[in-house]
């Protein structure tokens, strides 16, 4: 069963939806325009659009700025319209340069984040809506902060559930291991969602698996080195026990495959994640045996289109059903078998998207536990 | 006028003409609205720099804050709902006990503080991490207002976190300028043998100056934890070189004895107008680092007074 | 064969050197003496290339030369010997003697060890010191280092062809007399090779080695006499410009000490190698003075005191109580003033004013509640510069910017203003003018009379034995002999010499 | 001479006592290395598995030994280039940015000029070791025209290596997948693989700048009497900019290594060096305020901290605990090799 295949269906039932979404942007436009001054600062003729992000020294993060420079070049603007605010790893730094956007363009701002931390999405969405800025975020909120308590100015949340994702790595995982062994978890940073998910996707999964133990988990904050070295240290106290490996993303699982390298240790299965373009190449030549496509690209550029709509209000949030207001993202997982189409399709050329067909990939609306 | 006289004036000089710079570069910049709120975003930064400055004013350096800040936001998230406001209270305390055995370990086991503090961060780190339960936290917005709201918001205009800021830049400088305390500190930059033979209690003193610079630190953390309502063992990551920056460009070099907390306080402007000039003047994004080292440079090459340095190490 | 002509130096606020005329003979031994703050370390400085003169011109062989550094100076043949000595004490001794010269050891960059220790070798032979070379400096002896410094200069020997000027600042001040008597013999067997300028304030090692004498005083050069004509009456009269005497020590201020009370005793206290088995009494309004070379141990027995080291074995008891914690937070609580011999590391706090160091060692008294009263500390500072005389423009002046002799007093004013009556003095005059010498000696008088007790380790033994009501020799630190100082049956030099040595 | 037959045996006793601390680090090493294993072996033994306390060791094998001198050579190449500017008592804060430079800019020339060592892209590799000389020669320059000192002016080049190396990938990773260049890690000969012969060459190097050239003496004499070192007529200023360039080399190869090890160049390749390095030279017995210790000091300071790293995992230490029990080691580690008579006040 080809998973690419049911994305690529998905995405056709998408594009068919995607008249009805463009007609009702259009008439957005139209019934704000005729609201007409009683909603304060409703609509922006021209609002700069920003991105804030981590840093640009991940591939990830490459990806989601990607889809955001295509996104402003829908608008037929030059890929620089996209201003870029970089908090290198610092809450503290995301916030103060989004105050100092905000008020250098008087909140005549489109912006989509990721706060960096989750505590730090809550001020950044009070500062926009102080303002009357628009903002979409991604990724990084906690769990009672939410699009619907701020009107129209805190226009969507997106996420990916990665429980359920991992779980399925982690299948694939336990599967390929033979049902038995040991397997080790490389994570992310201890306290990121993303991490404590795609450990618990791996916990969920080894509940059907009562002849796999799960030997360690420890964090390698997304970081390259550090997981090799861990993995080396695994490698030491484990030895021959580790059967499989389950990384929370896929820096960590080159890591990890580099620490294999080193000892000779071929064939391990190795399961990442994020379907960085690299990792895609290691499940095509076999070195990884799965990783999962969140289409970064997408969400850099759906985010951003987001926050944009709203803003010149093309449509409004609070009109919106909760569901496009959290919504988890498109999740694909990429197997050696569908390593080379995927290639093509993702990869060598990047699809164009529809910025106008807001929910169309996402993936249902967000449930908290 | 000659350079002599005019050289302690370099540092706020210096802020001057960058804010000017970017005033004309964007001349939104320069409204009085907007600088007082860039300024106020600062804040959480500025205490933690302003703790930083005991220590660089004796010689030493404080790597821990960082961490401690981290720590404090964790603490500062699970206890509130059990102690309420009185938890700054256990916050201060954590950050003071923590910056006195960061001293301790520097005077009496003869750790560099360079080692010292990175080490005493480590544990900082372990403690927040293990309170956490290695996860993102967030406060109870209802709580968080009840009993910190009155740090944020605006009165007259003013946020009130730039009066807190002004209170604890008076409170350092009285600590510094008018106490017993800052009057040993000075000596001890200046000439520590001089302090010793003077029958100062040395050690003392600078324990305590690396405890004030853990407080201050636990200050930012608190603060930093209530802006943002939560807390993890990450959120203050980015504060450290930052920290040391707005210390050094303001005029206090690591010699010890120069400068002080009023040079804190303008090169953490000098800081926030070159982070804000990144913003103002557009410069794109993957140059934004090499053009903050390059200004930086030329801020330092600016702002340090070197008619006290005998050799530049 | 090498002169000064008609040499200038100004620095702001001070002339320092007028109108030099100078010169050195080939193989001619020069003597340079003058009081501190006379001008000779300035000129010396100019010799070696560390000032370059405002006026006036610096020629050898008649022909005119221009140091911009010490090193163009070495090229050109002129070494010098530092008072402050100038080895390294991390490294090894070979490498300090050819610090800056290591190329010829090094073929295709790589130092060979052998060649370089041969070679140190060779150096050290010439000042008759039989060590390993590869021995780190910080292990050798005071003397062992002086003699060291010395070789190192003498390296200039081996690069330079033409004539050489050595200069030695001070090489004495800390020798035993046989060190003095070696280094003597060493630079008599080598005037074949180079000329010497002498620098000294002990006129008698002058007359001894040299055979030429200037005299500076003021930054001018006052006298010139040649070896055989030389009076030590009329040398120390143009270099002071008055008479030393009785009165110059304030003797006949000398009143008898109040033998009853004790102040402060030691009885039997050792401190690991420094010194041993040390026992003696202080009482109110005397002068004690610990006489030794440098090593003896009368500094360490001073820091005791203090509270800055703590002894292993043996007795302290200040007034009345014993002292079991040595800090120096306690000495002062008991009423011990500290004047060090480092007065700019030690004594003051450059970089704080006037009265910020007065009232440093007593901040309790110009406090309330850990809140500083500056304006009673102000005005507190202006009464004792007004009592004792300190010349600054206000209490507000940065300290590091007085003259010694302005510090100093400024150190005494801290000590006394706070009701220190056991008052340790180490070297309290050393690199004092003689007005600011006289000032010292007055206040050490005044500080008797009111009761104070004060163990002291002067500069000079001239001093130790004008000062002194008693007197205590100590050789590698044990106890040698005490003598009476009372005026009229006061010790000579020879006396004390005979037991420091 | 005054050196009287009393004082003696007071010297020997004191040069013991030195000796002491001075071979500190490496008893602290060999404690570690022997509390790993009994660690290990106390929880075997408490789970009723007993093995033999060496013998038997997971950790204490020659496999994990090859794993260790992996995670360490990167750092101890680092750490080998800012001990030559701590010895002369200043310091160097610039090589996270240096490392990332050299590595991209590796990474770039290599994969342009044929993507193998066995063709000229092999000139890749000195490329980059000119290129870290001229990043640690700007850095010294900055130092010392500008007067700065060495803290703040290596600090903000070292945001300005970044940042260069930042604006050169514009975020992107660059893949490096020569067998031949990645033999420094899959390459073993005695069970170690080439990275770790690499790094133990280019500390004989180092150790050979140190004790055998002009310009490692003079590091000594800088660090330990500035002033007189000039007064001797030494070129201060030209040591210092040697020592800062010849950092720069180091940090070089350190990033040669670290791409080596995972055959990825990014901006990212100089990350989370900055403090190890520092600390790992000063838990090795080098003084901060210069003029004691060496690169052998570094290697052991630097070895510690990768046991530590390592041994922490391999008892199977929460990983919540791991940075407090690092930074409780190091701690005690430093403390132990400080000679407290020969240090009046440390800053």
């Amino acid at each position: 069963m080809s998973f690419i295949k049911k994305f690529i269906e998905q995405e056709t039932i998408n594009r068919r939806d995607l008249l009805f979404a463009s007609a009702y942007g259009l008439g957005a436009v139209a019934a704000t325009g005729l609201m007409g001054p009683g909603m304060a600062r409703a609509a922006f003729s021209d609002p700069t659009v920003a991105w804030s992000y981590r840093n640009r020294t991940n591939p990830y993060w490459n990806e989601i700025v990607s889809g955001g420079e295509a996104f402003v070049e829908s608008l037929g603007k030059p890929k620089s319209f996209l201003t870029h605010l970089i908090n290198e790893g610092s809450s503290e730094k995301s916030l103060a340069d989004v105050k100092a956007l905000l008020s250098k363009t008087s909140g005549e701002l489109a912006l989509a984040i990721d706060a960096n931390d989750a505590p730090n999405a809550r001020p950044v969405v009070e500062a926009c809506a102080q303002v009357g800025a628009y903002v979409s975020t991604l990724w990084n909120k906690t769990d009672d902060l939410h699009p619907w308590d701020f009107g129209d100015n805190y226009v969507s949340h997106m996420t990916w559930s990665d429980e359920g994702p991992a779980e399925q790595t982690a299948r694939i995982l336990l599967e390929a291991m033979g049902g038995k062994g040991g397997v080790v978890h490389l994570g992310g940073i201890a306290s990121n969602n993303p991490a404590i998910e795609r450990l618990n996707g791996l916990k969920n999964a080894l509940k059907d698996y009562p002849n796999v133990e799960l030997l360690d988990a420890q964090p390698a904050d997304w970081d390259t080195q550090k997981a090799r070295d861990v993995m080396a240290s695994f490698l030491t106290r484990y030895g021959s026990e580790i059967t499989g490996v389950h990384c929370a993303n896929d820096t960590i699982a080159y890591g990890v495959l580099e620490a294999l390298r080193a000892e000779g240790i071929e064939g391990m299965p190795v399961t990442a994640y994020d379907g960085n373009p690299q990792a895609v190449k290691h499940v095509g030549n076999g070195e990884l045996l799965v990783t999962v496509f969140t289409n970064p690209h997408w969400g850099g550029g759906i985010t951003a289109a987001l926050a944009y709509y709203a803003a010149i209000g093309a449509f409004k949030p609070s009109e919106e059903p909760r569901e496009h207001r959290e919504f988890y993202g498109p999740t694909i997982q990429v197997l050696p078998e569908d390593a080379a189409k995927f290639k093509a399709e993702y990869i060598d050329s990047v699809p164009t998207y529809d910025w106008t067909d807001f929910w169309g990939p996402s993936n249902g609306q967000i449930e908290y536990k | 006028m000659n350079l002599e006289r005019i050289k302690p004036h370099f540092p706020w000089l210096t802020l001057l003409a960058l804010a000017l710079l970017v005033g004309i570069a964007n001349p939104s910049f320069l409204v009085p609205s907007s600088l007082l709120s860039l300024v106020a975003d600062i804040v959480p930064l500025f205490i933690m720099a302003l703790g930083m400055t005991f220590a660089i004013y004796i010689g030493g350096i404080d790597l821990s804050v960082q961490q401690l800040a981290n720590m404090v936001t964790v603490i500062a998230t699970v206890y509130l709902a059990q102690f309420g406001a009185s938890v700054a209270v256990i916050c201060i305390l954590a950050g003071l006990l923590f910056g006195a055995v960061s001293g301790y370990v520097t005077n009496r086991l003869y750790v560099p503080s360079f080692v010292s503090t990175l080490a005493m961060g480590f544990i900082a780190l372990s403690v927040a991490k293990y309170l956490s339960g290695q996860r993102a936290l967030y406060m109870d917005a209802t709580l968080r207002d009840a009993n910190f709201g009155w740090m944020f918001g605006n009165t007259a205009g003013v946020p009130h976190e730039l009066v807190i800021a002004v209170f604890l830049l008076a409170l350092a400088w009285f600590l510094q300028k008018k106490t017993t305390f800052g009057r040993a500190l000075k000596a001890i930059g200046s000439g520590e043998p001089a302090a010793v033979a003077s029958g100062l209690n040395v050690v003392r003193v600078k324990v305590l100056a690396f405890a004030v610079s853990g407080a201050f630190a636990a200050i930012a953390g608190l603060m930093f934890s209530v802006k943002l309502s939560g807390g993890d063992a990450n959120l203050a990551n980015g504060f450290l070189l930052l920290a040391i920056v707005a210390v050094l460009v303001g005029g206090t070099p690591l010699t010890g004895g120069v400068g002080g907390v009023i040079n804190t306080a303008v090169g953490t402007l000098i800081v926030m107008v070159i982070r804000a000039a990144m913003v103002y003047v557009e410069i794109s994004a993957t140059q934004q680092q090499m053009i903050f080292g390059v200004v930086l440079i030329i801020a330092i090459a600016l702002t340090i007074d070197r008619s006290k340095m005998q050799i530049v190490k | 064969m090498y002169g000064l002509r008609k040499v200038e130096k100004y620095f702001p606020g001070v002339h320092a050197l007028r109108r030099v005329d100078f010169h050195v003979n080939r193989g001619e031994i020069v003597g340079l003496v003058g009081e501190n703050g006379a001008g000779k370390s300035t000129l010396m400085k100019v010799i070696y290339g560390a000032y370059q003169p405002d006026a006036g011109g610096i020629f050898i062989d008649d022909k005119e030369v221009r140091f911009q550094n010490p090193r163009q100076a070495m090229e050109n043949g002129i070494g010098m010997v530092f008072q402050e000595q100038s080895l390294i004490p991390n490294l090894t001794v070979m490498e300090n003697i050819f610090l800056g010269y290591e190329r010829q050891f090094v073929n295709f960059g790589v130092i060979n060890w052998n060649a370089f220790a041969e070679a140190a070798k060779k150096q050290l032979a010439k000042v008759k010191l039989d060590i390993d070379p590869a021995t780190i400096t910080s292990e050798l002896s005071f003397a062992q280092r002086q003699l060291v410094d010395l070789a190192k200069v003498l390296t200039i020997e081996d690069r330079i062809e033409g004539d050489l000027v050595i200069l030695l600042d001070e090489p004495t001040s800390v020798l035993a007399r046989e060190e003095v008597e070696l280094l003597f013999g060493l630079v008599r067997g080598l005037t074949k090779r180079a000329s010497f300028i002498f620098v000294s304030h002990r006129i008698d090692e002058v007359l001894d080695l040299s055979d030429r004498i200037y005299v500076m005083k003021d930054g001018a050069i006052v006298d010139v006499v040649n070896h055989d004509e030389v009076n030590v009456d009329s040398i120390q009269h143009k270099m002071v410009g008055r008479e030393i005497d009785t009165e110059y020590y304030r003797e006949q201020k000398q009143k008898p000490y109040n033998a009853s009370e004790v102040l402060l005793s030691f009885d039997n206290v050792s401190l690991g190698t420094r010194y041993k088995d040390i026992s003696f009494e202080l009482h109110p309004g005397e002068v004690l003075c610990l006489v030794g070379t440098e090593g003896s141990g009368r500094e360490a027995i001073l820091r005791t005191v203090f509270g800055l080291e703590a002894p292993d074995s043996g007795t302290v008891t200040i007034k009345n109580e014993q002292v079991w914690h040595f800090t120096a937070e306690g000495g002062v609580w008991r009423g011990v003033g500290y004047v060090p011999r480092e007065r700019k590391i030690e004594g003051i706090v450059g970089g704080m004013n006037v009265y910020e160091n007065m009232t440093l060692s007593q901040m309790q008294n110009f406090s309330r509640a850990g809140t500083l009263l500056e304006s009673n500390e102000k005005a507190f500072a202006r009464e004792w510069i007004e009592r004792l005389g300190i010349k600054t423009p206000s209490e507000n002046k940065d300290c590091g910017g007085l003259s010694g002799g302005n510090q100093q007093k400024v150190v005494l004013a801290k000590w006394r203003s706070g009701g220190s009556d056991i008052i340790l003095l180490d070297h309290p005059t050393r690199g004092l003018d003689i007005g600011a010498k006289e000032d010292v000696y007055e206040m050490i008088r005044e500080m008797c009379d009111a009761g104070v007790g004060i163990l002291l380790v002067a500069d000079t033994l001239e001093e130790a034995i004008g000062l002194s009501h008693t007197i205590l020799v100590i050789k590698d630190g044990e106890f040698q002999k005490r003598f009476d100082g009372t005026p009229g049956s006061k010790p000579s030099l020879y006396d004390l010499l005979h037991h420091m040595i | 001479m005054t050196d009287s037959t009393m004082m003696l045996p007071s010297v020997s006793r004191l040069l013991s006592r030195e000796r002491l601390v001075r071979w500190a680090p490496i008893l602290v090493l060999g404690l570690l290395v022997l509390f790993f294993p009994f660690f290990e072996w106390l929880m075997d033994f408490l789970e009723g598995k007993g093995h033999a306390y060496l013998f038997d060791s997971r950790f204490f094998s020659i496999r994990n030994a090859a794993r260790i001198g992996i995670a360490a050579s990167p750092g101890l190449m680092v750490a080998v280039g800012v001990t030559f500017i701590i010895l002369m008592g200043s310091i160097d804060l610039s090589m996270e940015g240096t490392v990332s430079v050299c590595a991209v800019l590796f990474a770039f020339v290599f994969l342009a000029w044929g993507a193998t060592l066995a063709s000229w892209a092999w000139l890749a590799v000195p490329l980059a070791l000119v290129v870290g000389a001229a990043m640690g020669f700007v850095n010294g320059l900055v130092h010392i025209w500008l007067k700065i000192p060495s803290f703040m002016a290596s600090l903000a080049m070292g945001f300005v290596g970044t940042g260069l190396a930042l604006i050169l990938t514009g975020g992107d990773r660059i893949r490096i997948e020569d067998e031949l260049f990645r033999s420094l890690l899959t390459e073993r000969i005695f069970n170690f693989p080439v990275m770790v012969y690499v790094a133990f060459f280019f500390l004989l190097v180092a150790w050979f700048i140190q004790s055998r050239t002009t310009l490692g003496r003079n590091f000594y004499a800088v660090g330990g009497g500035e002033e007189l070192a000039h007064a001797s007529g030494l070129n201060v200023e030209r040591v210092r900019l040697m020592g800062f360039t010849l950092a720069g080399v180091f940090f070089a190869v350190g990033a040669l290594l670290a791409v080596g090890r995972i055959g990825i160049a990014e901006t990212a390749t100089g990350n989370n060096f900055l403090f190890i390095s520092i600390t790992t030279v000063v838990v090795g017995g080098t003084a901060l305020w210069g003029g004691i210790g060496g690169v052998w000091n570094t290697l052991v300071g630097v070895l510690i901290v990768n046991v530590i790293n390592n041994g922490m995992i391999v008892i199977g230490l929460p990983a919540f605990f791991q940075d407090g029990v690092l930074g409780i080691l190091v701690i005690l580690a430093v403390a132990l090799s400080v000679n407290r008579r020969s240090t009046s006040f440390v800053k």
